[in-house]
């Protein structure tokens, strides 16, 4: 399957979104441009900590919720576009921290309607999320707790570093919440730096963390991660984030995403001196 | 080898008092893009704490050997790491463990006198002036540690410090009313500022002056700050830096001086990560382990 | 620490032990067999599969209570103490499913009194379990979850392959509970087959599923899951599991537990003979 | 090759029927103490379902490869796991997931009209005449697999076929009062017995005689059952095993009959384990791989 193929069959306007990976680190950025160059409206994204991929699709027009706990450039800054979508109202924003994301994907999981938190208690979460309540604990004790809602996202979109032609991913690094987000999604896209017998993930460290039970469809897709890192076998491109934050992201979306092939946008974003500035 | 140093920087002041703060078994969370507490847990653990653990969540990794700091290699070191967290359990371990003896720092872009914090908006949430990035896990974890909670800013001023009324968002709790947290953990215990080191009166939970910085004043303090900071009798000055301690920050932990991007602004924090960037691309072995262990 | 002043110290009479393993699986039979010499009483045993180690801390009279949700000689038959027991009435029965220990152990985790569990529902568990409660999803769907309740385990005793001095611990095969026992249980005691370095954790598979700061006493000892097995030391011992089957408790007590070191019993136990026969 | 067996046991034809239900894309559970269930899998894997992985709870391991069955080395698939499931997870994995088109085997000491299942009690819980070692996960699975759940037991009887009210514990859910179960999976699929392959009518949910095995006649299936079982018109002879299936499973799959301790009891019984343990230790290569896939 194609990277065309696989958004185009699978991610519909209005569907919700997770994202995998953490702030500079692991993002499906391949995909993402694909979602843009296939115009996609309407989505709510659910990602841990966004960062670059956050904003280009926000920049792009193609989201009206947001759902994470943090969005940024990290060292570089502050997420341009997404700072303006909010400021002015352009997009909504659930409220999350790192447990409402990590639970409610768990509630998905078990299918449950939601999970107790022991936490963000004493916090404004709850003046701004009409969906989480504050609970008294029903087996009896006089304990409160929160009761934070389960999140089923329509379609996962992840990349790692290894995976086979059935789909068992195998992730070197971090797994953050792409092993939840694969498991509960109703489809599960993968783009991979490679493609592995599915023998040799045994010998790779955590073995295969997203199971080919999980995974709708998977593509090759050297790269797939840039300008993030992929572990363990390219860190972030720094000069494309300072390049991406000292450009209108109009001028960055005519350059960088439309109609350009991914072997096109690797060489305009550096080509081979790139390549070899960010493998490890 | 306590030999107070004389010639510092508030970068460098501030990441020796964070240091200061690690005990030995601690459990030292490294978060992302804040490479003062990177340096400042690396400059503990080649001092003081030696045994204690970086949990790094860039990688969900448990790591004993320091490493130089760095922007372009934290990842890195997940290849050192003994042990590694799956998907949610990174974010719910460090949350209820009585076990673990955690110490992580926190940045809030507000704290009010009972150290709630705020890294969500200014101004209104629905309309806000600025969106924030976000607390990330400030709100799940800041109520829980038996340690206590950590806070830093090298922006000490009274749009950091101010009113509980006019902190925008509670997004992380302190002592909410003067109250400890329903979690549990002890609340925050310290806030390490440009200006001084403060922390909390054990009665009212409100924030005071500990010692104030060589070469400022009662007064600034105060007025740096948008609410009424208790100042005990006597407050001391803050003990500096070693000329050790400054040593091993320039020459081994961070000599980079990654940690200065999380104080400089503008064109000359622009200058500094252009200059480090071309630095670590330049480098042979990309992410050094060579730290002299004092 | 010895074996001796880990149970001596850190296990009280009426604590709730959590056990690792399953079934004959890397069961902590050496630290069960103390807890037998010490005649310690009145202990509540949780454990996800129970099998001879439940059997014979019944038979020593030291349970008074039973959390698991299975309890039998797998292959080789029923666990004779453990039927005579519940069938005679001399010990309480709390009905577990592999998810209420599952969750009651998430649940002491988060530091909440309950977790939602969609399962169960329809069976007879909530007619002798007054303390698992039918509730309505607080968030204002319909959907009805069981409530059940945490398991605070007072300590945990497991068993490993691989641990380091300061109690970071390798389980080269199938953690099941352990991990989420060793993180609750107020103190977790160890024993362990090999003590490695720390470095050299990181190099099994799975690197450290149980680390320092879980662990209170961590004591080195080659064989302490025998009969049981020890991935990927050795397999249990058949013949063992046989031999107490048909031999009257009180018989193998006196035989195998009372008054004998480690290596008496293994010699007992058919020595270096049966060491050949079940190392893999 | 569909030449029909002659010469076949109880227990082969069961296995044989078990494998005939794995799909070529089923996960395969593979529990504790089920070497019959795990026979039955492997002859699957190396017949018709050459893709189907086993997912040994004995491990929390996803496997590939085909192994001879075993009773003493069952563990030592660990090692050719590619995939490991930490913790509470492998637990709960199974659980919810519409994704995984599981297949599980459960073996039920008491069944009743609707497939509703008990391992608890023999006689009231407050006081049992027989404790039975438990039903581990099956009341936390059997309504949830969207593949339903499978059912087999070789004592076709009237003390395991019971109505409903002599059901003394409900541990696995079927069609409860002939509706499906409020989790979502579509309940039990079929049952495989000594006598009969035993399913359940679409309208009614109660069971109903599939197919009857042959050299059984319809009247000892309803004898031995104590409840009513529909018997639909025209019921058809089971499919008995082919040569190729008895074969393999006794020259390949399970040479050492370890299925066979799920049918027998007492002294047979202790004399086959007997047996196996000692083969087994006998054997050099003791967890063999050499399967030919048909």
């Amino acid at each position: 399957m194609t990277l065309e193929e696989a958004i185009a069959e699978h991610v519909q306007n209005g569907d919700l979104i997770g994202i995998g990976g953490l702030s500079f680190w692991r993002k499906p950025i391949g995909l993402c441009r694909e979602i843009i160059r296939q115009n996609k409206k309407d989505l709510t994204l659910c990602t841990f900590v966004g960062g670059i991929e956050v904003d280009m699709l926000i920049g792009a027009n193609c989201i009206s919720e947001i759902k994470a706990c943090f969005v940024g450039m990290e060292i570089f800054g502050m997420a341009p576009n997404y700072r303006k979508a909010i400021e002015s109202g352009s997009i909504k924003v659930s409220e999350e921290s790192e447990a409402t994301i990590a639970l409610g994907l768990r509630a998905s999981y078990l299918k449950v309607p939601f999970m107790p938190l022991k936490g963000i208690i004493g916090t404004d979460f709850p003046k701004v999320r009409n969906d989480i309540k504050q609970i008294v604990d029903p087996l009896g004790s006089d304990v409160q707790v929160m009761a934070v809602p389960k999140i089923d996202l329509d379609v996962a979109i992840l990349h790692v570093p290894y995976a086979d032609e059935y789909g068992n991913c195998n992730i070197s690094g971090a797994v953050w919440m792409d092993d939840d987000m694969a498991k509960t999604a109703k489809k599960t896209i993968v783009t991979t730096e490679r493609i592995v017998e599915t023998e040799d993930i045994r010998y790779l460290p955590g073995k295969a963390q997203l199971p080919q039970q999980t995974t709708t469809a998977v593509v090759k897709l050297p790269f797939g991660a840039h300008p993030t890192s992929c572990y363990d076998k390219y860190t972030f491109d720094a000069s494309h984030i300072q390049a991406y934050l000292n450009m209108n992201f109009e001028e960055y979306k005519k350059k960088f995403i439309h109609s350009k092939s991914h072997a096109e946008y690797l060489d305009i974003a550096g080509g081979s001196r790139m390549i070899l500035d960010i493998l490890l | 080898m306590t030999e107070i140093a004389r010639d510092y920087t508030t970068d460098e002041l501030m990441t020796v008092l964070m240091a200061r703060e690690v005990k030995n078994d601690d459990v030292m969370i490294v978060g992302v893009a804040t490479p003062m507490v990177w340096a400042a847990f690396t400059l503990a653990k080649v001092t003081h704490a030696p045994d204690a653990i970086y949990h790094y969540i860039m990688g969900n990794t448990f790591v004993i050997e320091p490493r130089q700091v760095s922007l372009l290699y934290l990842e890195m070191n997940t290849a050192r790491a003994y042990r590694f967290q799956n998907s949610c359990e990174c974010t719910l371990e460090s949350l209820p463990s009585d076990k673990l003896t955690t110490i992580e720092f926190f940045r809030p872009a507000q704290v009010d006198q009972y150290g709630n914090t705020n890294n969500i908006c200014i101004g209104d949430w629905k309309n806000p002036k600025i969106r924030l990035p976000g607390c990330a896990g400030i709100a799940d974890f800041s109520g829980f540690y038996s340690r206590g909670s950590f806070l830093y800013t090298p922006r000490h001023d009274t749009r950091t410090f101010v009113p509980t009324e006019k902190l925008f968002f509670i997004s992380g709790v302190g002592f909410p009313e003067g109250k400890p947290s329903m979690c549990g953990g002890i609340g925050p215990q310290c806030m390490i500022t440009n200006l001084a080191y403060l922390n909390f009166d054990d009665k009212t939970r409100k924030m005071k002056i500990g010692t104030i910085h060589p070469g400022v004043d009662i007064e600034t303090v105060k007025n740096s700050t948008g609410f009424e900071l208790i100042v005990p009798e006597g407050v001391n000055e803050t003990t500096p830096p070693t000329v050790e301690e400054i040593a091993l920050l320039r020459e081994k932990v961070d000599p980079l001086g990654i940690r200065k991007l999380e104080v400089l602004a503008g064109k000359e924090r622009e200058d500094l990560l252009d200059q480090i960037i071309q630095k670590e691309l330049a480098m042979v072995n990309r992410f050094p382990k060579s730290l002299s262990i004092s």
